[in-house]
This record gives C-alpha cells, structure tokens and sequence, in this order.
C-alpha cells in the first residue's frame, strides 16, 4: 500500500472548518482608547514645533497662576508661562527619554538575557551575576551618581542612564522567558536537523521572545517616565527645557499648590493618563499572547 | 536486572546503529546524580524496528536522546557507521545529524507556535540546502502529501492543527533529510485513541517508503509490540530483556516483564495474572539498588541478587536475551 | 492606582489634606511624638496607596491561577463551603508573588524614599543621599548605600524564611 | 425494577465562548443501579469529563445546563442552586486525574482529610485524624500514623492517588466518581489503584462510575460501559456485549485501531480517519457521520435517536454495525467507494459482521 492511499480526504475536509485561533481572543476596546491616547500623546509632541502653541519658556505672557481659560487652556505659572505649551513640549522630553532608555535596556539586556537563556552555564552565571549586581543597588541613587558625574545633564546623559537601570530588568526578562521556550521540544528538534546556536537564537526563540519584551518595552516607558519624574524632582533631570516632572516640582510647593493647584495638576493628569495607557496596553498585549508572567 | 554485558550485541554486517555500555547521568544538585542510563548495550540492524519499553524514569527517553546527543554521555559509545556519535563534538557531530531524525512525545510543544508549518517542515532542508542540493517547494509539498496535510495550508501556524496533524507534521519535518535512522519518543502517547492508528499505520508506511530504521519508544506495550521487530525491556537504566518482538512477549523470561505484560488492563494470555502482584514503589535513581535492581520489588529475590549484577544471558539459540539470576523457566521454546 | 506615580500621590495628598483642607502640615514638624506622627502621616499613606494596588493586584492574580487549581476542584467535590476553600486551601499557595514583592518594596523602603523626603521636606535617609550626592560626600553616600543594601538583603531573608514556613516543598 | 440509584435525563451543557456556543454535552441520558460499576469511554472532548462535573456540581457559573439528574429520589441540581451542604463529599463525590496536582501542596496529607470528616460529621481535630489514619490503612497506605504528618510531594505518584481515594471515601459516600484515576500513573501501580477500587467498591456497597478513555481499563472492571463521542453516549450496554457485539460503527471502529497485545507484531491497524468533530456550532447530523463507514443520507440530515433495547443495549444510529441496515450501509458504501459523507472506504473489510 503506498502512503498516498492512506491520506484520509476527510481530514483535510476537517481541517478547513477549524476556525482561525486569532478571532478567539480579542484586545478589547480599553486596548484601542490607551492605543489612540498614546498615538494622540506621539503626535501632538511631534509636531508641538509646527503647531501654533505659545513659547514655553516666555516668562510672563500671563500673570502669575493665572487660572486656566481662553488665553491659556491650562493656565499659567508662578512665572507667567503657558501651562499647556510647557506640557506639550514637555511630552517630548519626556516620552524621548523613556523610549530611548528601553530600547537602551532592550538592545543591551535583551541579547544578554536570551544567551544566558540559552547557552545557561558559565555564561549564564556571569551575566546573571552582573544583573543581579545591577539590581541591588538602590536604583535612583545609581541614576544620581551617574546624573551628577557629568558637567551637563543633558537630554541623551538622563536618557542613557535610565537605560542602564532598564537592562538587568529587561535582561532578567529575557532570559526568563528564554528559559521556558529553550526548554520546549521544538529548539531541541531544531537541533536534531542541525541547525546552529545563532539560527536557534535568531530563528527560533527570538519570535517567541520579542513579544512577552514588547509588552515590557510598553510598561517599561511608562516607568521610565516616572523614573525621569523621580530625578526631576531631585532637581536632576535634564537641564533645558520642561519636562513633566519638573513641572510637577515646580507646582508642587505649598505655595504653588495654594495659589495655582492646576500647574501641577496638568501635567500629573497627563502623565497619569500615559502612563495609564501604556500600562494597560503593555498589559493587554501580554495576555494577548498569554504569556507567562514573570515576577522579578 | 542490571543487565549488563554484551551479549545482545549482534556480528551482522547489517548492524547500522550499535550502543555499548551507554551511561548518562544527571545532577540533581548538592553533588547528587540520577543515574539515568548505567550501562545498557544493544544494536539496531538497518531497515528493522527497535522497540524500547519500560515504566515512567525507567531511562527509556534518556537512552533515545543519548543517541542523537540531545543528552550529555557519560561514559560508552555509539556506533554509527564509522563514527562513535558519543565522542563527536561541533562540526562534525552537526554533519552526522541528518541521519539520524527524531519525532517527539508532544506534537504541540514540538512545533515552533510562531512558525508556519512549511518553514517548520523546511528548516532542515534551509540550513542544508547548500551541501545537499538545492530544495524547492515542490519538495515540501510532496513531504506534506506523504504525510496527510493538504499543501494548501502550508501557511497556517501549529496551533491551527489537531494534535495528531502537528505530529504529521513533525514526521514530515524528520523526513525532509534523508535520514537513516528515525527515532520516534513517545510519538503516540499525547494523542487520542482514534487517531493513534493513523499515525502508527503512517510511520509504517514511511517506514517501507523511505527505507527508515526505527528506534520506537513507549510505556505502551501494545503499540510498542504492533511497531516493533525487537523489544527492550527497561527498568531503572538498565535493560532487562531484549529479543524478537513477539518471541518475547509469548516466553516473557524476566520477572519484571512478566510484571509489566501482567499489569496491562487486559492483561497478555502468556503469563499468570498474579506475576503482575509486584509491591513496592520504584527505587530512587539516585540511590540505585546494589546487586540487581530489580531485588526490591521482586517476589524470586535469593541472596545473589543483593550483591551480583546479574549479566545478558542468551536463551538457547532463539534472539531473546535476559539479565536475572532466576527466569521464569518455561518449558517449550527451549 | 498602579498607574499613579507616587510623587504624584504625594502632590495631590499634599494639595487636598495640607493645602486644601488644612489638617495636616505639609512639612515635616519635629518635635513632640504627636507633631512627628501627624507630619509623617502623609507621607507614609503616599507610599502605602500604590503598594496597597500593588499587593492587591498580585494576590488577585495568583488566586485567580490557584482557584483553577485540581486541588481546588478537590476541595469543592469534598463538599467543603467557598469560604473555606479560599481560606483555608487557595489562600497560602497564592501569597508567594505578593511575598517576594513585599520583601524588595520593603527592603527598598527601610533605605529611604528620596523622592517622597523630599515632597514633604522630611530630613530622611533619602534626603541625606541626595543631598550628600550633590555635595560630592562620597564617604555618606558610600555608609548610606550600605545601608541600603544591608536593609534590602535582610529583607529578602526574612522573605525566605517566611517561604519555608508558607510552602512545605521548599523545606526539603 | 427499583429506582435507580442515579438518573440522568437529556443532560445538555453549553458553554458560551468568544468563538460561538460550544455544545459539550447533547441530550445525556443514563442510569446507575445501586453498587453497579459504570465506565464512561470516550476520547477527549468526547464530554465524559463535563458529564461528571455536572454531577459534582463543578462546572463554572457560565455553563447553560439542561436536563434533569436524580440521585436517590432528589434532584441534584436543585441541591446545586439551593446551596445544599453535605451532600457532595458526603454522598457522591469524586477523584481527579492527577494524583500529583490533586492535593494542596501546603497542607498535610491527615488535615486534608479530617478536614472533610471535621465539616461533614463533626468530629473533634482528633477524632478526625485518626480516622484519617484509620482510612489511609484501608487503602493501604504502609505506615499510615506516620503518613498523616507528611506532605503530599513526600509522597510518589501511587501513594498519592490512594491518600486522594481515602479522603474522597472519608464520609462513606454511596457514589464514586472516578475521572481518568490512573492515566497519570504508570501500569503497575494502576493496576493496585483499579484493584483496591474494586475491593472497596465491594466491601462498601457502592456505586461507581469509572470515566476513562482506555477500553482495556473499563473493560475488566465495569458491569456496563457507556461510550461517549460529541457530547453524546453513543453506545451503552453490558461490558461484554460492547466488546462482542458492538452496534455503534465508533464503537466498532475503536475496537478494530487498537493495537492488541495478543496479535502479531506488525498487524496493520484500521485506523479511524479524520478526527474528532468540533462541538461549536455543530451542525444537525450524526456526529460520526463525516468518519464513518457505514453513513447514509440520512446520517447527514438528522440526528438519530436512542435504539435498543432501553437500559440493556442501547445506540444511536441510523444504520448499526453487527446488523442487517450496517451491512446493507456498508455493502452500498463499498460499492459506491464513498459513503454519503464522501470518505472514500475502498478496502475496507471490517464492521459489517
């Protein structure tokens, strides 16, 4: 009997019934609002120097605190700049510093991750050991020391230093989820047919691996935002210009809060709502794919 | 049980694969080892089915990934025309590889989820393409028809399969090389009772097809009987019967197959319901029983069993062999 | 909440209960007990709150894996009450992830806050870093980190300790 | 004839799901006399092991149930929305596959046990372990007082399996479900779990049903078999019936693409082609129809009903095997070289008696 006689027709009638798996699940509709408000957030920052917004830095274009209406949609300062330019112009800071600090972590303690995944051994004892070193030192104290060592803070010194913060964690990551697809039969089966180190890492594991770290890169910007408000608010984010955090500083002192609660306010909300949609989507994305979770 | 000795190792020119005195150990942590694998023997003779039975840490999966080096060896050698695969290391072990295929036990977890299927299938011809020719999509698509998967959905991802579909596809996958040697673990054990024939009658098939020699490992002893020419019967690392397929399981010699084909719901007419009474639970790997292995569950134990490792003896002329001190007797056959 | 920034919280809690309402200070007021409990009060709820989401979310995550548990479906078909069951079979197993967080957030807290110190000008463990990192005071700075770390790996070990008391398995 | 223990009548479950309705269970009907021993077979998604949950009570709140099931004169499912207490673990209860993941792994094996004769009977903290141990000895578990203070991972996979039947038999129930109890173990020690199953299924008068997808294993244990595919029972009669005498063309089939131990080696199989139907949205035909030899038109129009001789030899099929229709069936389909469902049966020798 040849093997073409044992080929069921009727299977491959039942196969073209099977529904396609992506329609099972779906990322429902907070998915698609946290998408639109960061796309809306990237855009407005992108185009903030085409737009007609007014100089963020112009002292006294209103009075002092002088409340949100139809001169300034969110007010005026304790030294009469418009809130809301600051904000935008703010953003781009902002969102340049957290999204090049996590595609720092990412190109740095990605490739890391998945080799001590992967190879384990010695190589994994090193790299793992250097994470780890870089996890237990109080992280905000290391940002200082770094921040404070240079004449000029600034915009790429706060971003790279962030990005230094985010390796061991996006590393750990990394190699986490290495561990759990290198152990699966299909990077063994793609060994039996003789394929190598680089191809399995590249071709194998790396689809695998590139989702649970993209749903990481997304909380990972919401983090860092944070992590730039935390320095900012040490006085020691980047020099020039607004960002959120140094806005929220510089409206958060009794004074301020008495006279002018809304030139905090604005920018917290802001960045409240970013960081809301970035964690919603990070998180979304994650279930999604439905990925095992982690906990470092 | 502790089969040891070479007795079972064939001098036919016809041997493809031979295994001698294979150990694969594993640590486990604080300086402790499992013994896996402590020194079994046996060959494979080209174009024959070698079946590998035996309970759950028996060491039956250990010894199939041994072969095809997915394990660490210990100590012993594995004979592959001409080349020892137990010394090969790098390069050289890489070009040996497309000889020697294997299926897996779980057909999901075997198949890359983010692949589709026709680069699942073509991965072995893409990383030789150059030594071995050139490879087209003619190629794969004549592989999917051998196995049953309409070509038409060479796009779908895995998990868009049954499970008895995703092992057509690993099968198509180790077929796509040429190889000699296919070594199946388990191929079955993950599939549904309907559907298990399709796949064993296929690996028959592929079998006569393309000239394979089949390394067959399962806890089923049905399958593995229906499958096989010649059956190992393992038990804690050690091998303790091996013969023809169906001249060991009418004569069963050791006590611990008998227990095995006693056990089974419905039990084999050749032996005696009550041979399936062993007590006791399996002995840990890591401290493995002195003497035979099998001493601490066995009802025929005398004091030589607790100190000698009993060896391979061959039944009269027949290609049966056992490794106990007191075999079951059996009065025809012999 | 998880979403919140703490110095965030802060600002707002500042604004409403300092500024607003009046019922607190909103600097840190040494001298009595009392006057040292009230000025730190706020700043001890700012960090509380989104550890509080924090917590929550993760016990909620693991209970939710547990309760799908066999052991789970065990307990129901043995007939015992819901409460029970949560009480008494998912609760335990499903504390490890919130305990392992709760021994780093821990640790990282007994070393100082330097954002929240600085909010609400409380002469912390955290004040004194940046301050001495401004200064270039490389000595403090140096005892402060030890500090911090002694405080981070004690932490962790009492986590452990509080694993093998929870899980059996880890006790072998 | 006297009530039967268990009664279950047109038992229907769906589940809603983001895909569509998934029809797990279509029209179960079934009943259980008192100490009898009732497998369920079927393969995965078959519904065998919805069929016990709906008993137990263990389905999740958005499972849609049908159907009526009596237990000794009272509707379960009434006792279900009631909230009734001591009634599962008591009177019917159940044991899981796998022994390994069955028990809570931070609780000792003796509390897990007391614990249930604690909330069910009222016994004192003492009382209840040594019962535990008491119990533990009957299912023979060597050194039972010194097991009771043991964890479940101290224990193998065997011990396991037996410390999870004390604790279902703790509160003496008259109803054992047993959902696949040895597919996670390993031959020999299934064999002592079937065995003590039976002895105490004897020594205690009490009923079990017995869900598994191995022949061989319902085979020497269960006085009937019930044969379940798609959510439905297909075929149910007396053990040996089933085995000799087969109606349903699955049954039939299943029977022929296992391999056995006492032919050859190398005996070609008769596999069943295809594979198991999905259970969303399933169209109005006979589930088996697109795989089966012996299919009609009339197998594709409707959904055939229960034939047979009521709670002795009962089908569902239009065209049964072992009889007079399933050769007539047959003999067409072989002419034609298709049955109606257009699987091609050339060579096919097998079913028609």
């Amino acid at each position: 009997m040849t093997a073409d006689a044992q080929i069921p027709e009727i299977d491959l009638v039942a196969l073209e019934e099977a529904p396609d798996d992506a329609v099972k699940k779906s990322l429902g509709i907070g998915f698609w609002i946290s998408v639109a408000w960061l796309v809306l957030i990237v855009v407005i920052s992108l185009l903030a120097p085409v737009l007609p917004l007014a100089d963020p830095e112009k002292i006294g274009l209103g009075s002092k605190f002088q409340s949100p209406g139809g001169e300034g949609w969110f007010g005026f300062d304790s030294n009469g700049r418009d809130v809301f330019s600051r904000v935008i112009w703010g953003s781009r800071v902002s969102l340049t510093v957290g999204f090049i600090a996590v595609v720092a972590g990412l190109l740095i303690g990605g490739p890391l991750g998945m080799m001590a995944g992967y190879f384990r051994g010695w190589v994994d004892r090193v790299v793992s050991f250097a994470f780890l070193i870089l996890l237990s030192f109080p992280a905000l104290i290391l940002a200082l020391l770094i921040v404070n060592s240079v004449e000029t803070r600034s915009l790429r010194v706060v971003a790279l230093t962030l990005g230094v913060l985010a390796i061991a964690p996006v590393g750990r990551l990394a190699r986490a989820n290495t561990i759990v697809f290198a152990e699966r039969e299909f990077v063994q089966a793609a060994r039996v047919v003789g394929a190598k180190n680089t191809r399995i890492l590249t071709r194998e594991l790396l689809p695998n691996v590139l989702i649970p770290m993209g749903a990481l890169a997304l909380l990972g910007v919401a983090i860092l935002i944070v992590a730039e408000g935390g320095l900012a608010f040490l006085g020691l984010s980047v020099e020039e210009g607004a960002t959120w955090g140094k806005m929220i500083l510089e409206g958060s002192s009794p004074g301020a809060l008495k006279d002018g609660p809304h030139v905090a306010m604005f920018p917290i909300g802001i960045m409240f709502l970013t960081v809301l949609a970035l964690n919603y989507a990070g998180d979304k994305v994650r279930e999604f794919f439905d990925v095992r979770e982690t906990a470092f | 049980m502790a089969g040891t000795g070479h007795a079972p190792l064939r001098d036919d020119p016809n041997v493809l694969l031979a295994v001698r005195d294979l150990e694969v150990e594993f640590p486990v942590g604080r300086g402790a080892v499992v013994h896996a694998v402590s020194g079994i023997s046996f060959d494979v003779a080209e174009g024959e089915t070698l079946g590998i039975v035996g309970e759950s840490g028996c060491g039956k999966s250990t010894v199939a990934k041994s072969i095809i080096r997915l394990n660490e060896i210990k100590a012993g050698s594995v004979d592959y025309q001409g080349h020892d695969l137990a010394k090969l290391e790098g390069e050289p072990l890489r070009k040996v590889r497309p000889d020697l295929q294997m299926i897996f036990q779980d057909p999901i977890s075997s198949l890359n989820p983010r692949r589709k299927i026709r680069d699942v299938i073509s991965e072995g011809l893409a990383v030789w393409g150059d030594e071995h020719g050139t490879w087209s999509q003619d190629r794969i698509e004549e592989l999917m028809l051998a196995v049953g998967i309409d070509p038409k959905f060479g796009d779908r991802r895995p998990h868009q399969f049954s499970g008895g579909q995703c092992q057509r596809i690993g099968i198509a996958r180790a077929l796509a090389l040429d190889p000699k040697v296919m070594i199946c673990d388990e191929p079955v054990s993950a599939l549904d009772v309907s559907v298990q024939a399709q796949v064993l009658n296929l690996l028959e098939d592929m079998k006569q097809r393309y000239g394979l020699t089949l390394l067959f490992i399962s806890h089923d002893l049905s399958v593995v009987k229906n499958v096989s020419d010649r059956i190992i019967v393992m038990y804690l690392g050690k091998a303790c019967e091996i013969g023809d397929a169906d001249e060991l399981y009418e004569n069963p010699r050791h006590p611990y197959t008998r227990a095995l084909l006693a056990s089974i719901p419905e039990p084999a007419p050749t032996v005696d319901p009550s041979d399936g009474d062993i007590d006791g639970e399996l002995p840990s790997p890591i401290n493995p029983p002195k003497g035979c292995r099998f001493n601490t569950r066995c009802q025929h134990t005398t004091d030589i069993c607790f100190t000698d490792e009993p060896k391979m003896q061959r039944v009269g002329e027949l290609d049966h062999y056992f490794a106990c001190h007191h075999p079951v007797e059996i009065s025809v056959g012999l | 909440m998880l979403a919140v920034p703490n110095f965030a919280v802060g600002v707002i809690l500042l604004f409403l209960f300092a500024v607003k309402l009046q019922w607190l200070p909103s600097r840190y007021e040494p001298g009595t007990t009392y006057s040292q409990f009230k000025s730190l009060f706020l700043p001890s709820l700012t960090l509380a709150l989104p550890l509080a989401a924090t917590y929550q979310r993760l016990l909620r995550t693991d209970l939710i894996g547990t309760l799908q548990e066999d052991f789970v479906h065990m307990a129901r078909a043995k007939g015992m009450p819901p409460r029970h069951i949560m009480t008494r079979h998912a609760l335990r197993p499903s504390m490890f992830s919130m305990i392992t967080v709760f021994g780093i957030n821990t640790g990282a807290l007994l070393g100082g806050t330097l954002v929240i110190e600085q909010i609400f000008s409380v002469p912390g463990i955290g004040s004194e870093a940046v301050k001495s990192i401004v200064r270039d005071d490389f000595p403090t700075v140096l005892a402060i980190v030890l500090i911090i770390v002694t405080a981070f790996v004690v932490m962790n070990m009492l986590v452990d300790l509080l694993y093998t008391f929870l899980d059996p398995r880890v006790r072998s | 004839m006297s009530e039967p223990q268990l009664s279950v009548r047109d038992l229907t479950v769906r589940f809603p799901t983001t895909r569509g309705v998934v029809q797990a269970l279509n029209g179960v009907n079934f009943d259980l006399e008192k100490g009898q021993m009732l497998g369920i077979v079927g393969e995965s998604g078959s519904g065998k092991s919805v069929t016990a949950k709906t008993l137990m009570n263990l389905l999740p709140r958005t499972a849609e149930i049908e159907g009526d099931v009596i237990f000794e004169g009272r509707d379960v499912r009434k006792l279900a929305a009631d909230g009734t207490q001591h009634f599962w673990g008591v009177e019917m209860t159940m044991v899981f596959q796998d022994p390994m993941t069955s028990l809570n792994p931070v609780k000792k094996c003796g509390e897990q046990i007391a614990e249930t004769l604690r909330y069910h009977l009222g016994r004192t903290k003492k009382e209840a372990i040594e019962e535990a141990v008491d119990l533990l000895g009957q299912v023979g578990l060597p050194e039972p007082a010194k097991r009771v203070d043991q964890y479940p991972h101290e224990l193998s996979g065997g011990l396991r399996q037996r410390v999870v039947i004390a604790m279902a038999l703790a509160c003496q129930p008259s109803l054992l479900i047993a959902d696949e109890p040895t597919t996670a173990v390993d031959v020999t020690v299934q064999r002592h779990i079937l065995n003590l199953l039976d002895r105490l299924r004897e020594e205690r008068g009490m009923s079990m049903i017995l869900i598994t997808h191995d022949l061989g294993v319902a085979r020497g244990r269960c006085d009937d078999i019930a044969v379940m595919y798609a959510g439905r029972i297909v075929e149910r009669s007396a053990t040996e019936t089933l085995f000799s005498d087969s109606r349903h063309p699955y049954t039939d089939a299943l029977l022929r693409s296992i391999p056995r131990i006492d032919q050859p080696s190398h005996t070609r199989l008769e596999p069943i082609p295809g594979r198991p139907p999905e259970l969303i949205n399933p169209p109005v035909r006979c589930a088996y129809s697109p795989r089966c030899r012996f299919a009609q038109p009339d197998c594709l129009s409707a959904i055939p009903d229960v034939h047979g001789v009521r709670g002795m030899h009962e089908f569902a099929c239009f065209h049964p095997a072992n009889t007079d229709r399933g050769r007539e069936a047959l003999a067409a389909n072989v002419a034609a070289g298709k049955t109606a469902a257009g699987l091609p049966i050339a060579g096919y020798a097998g079913g028609g008696g």
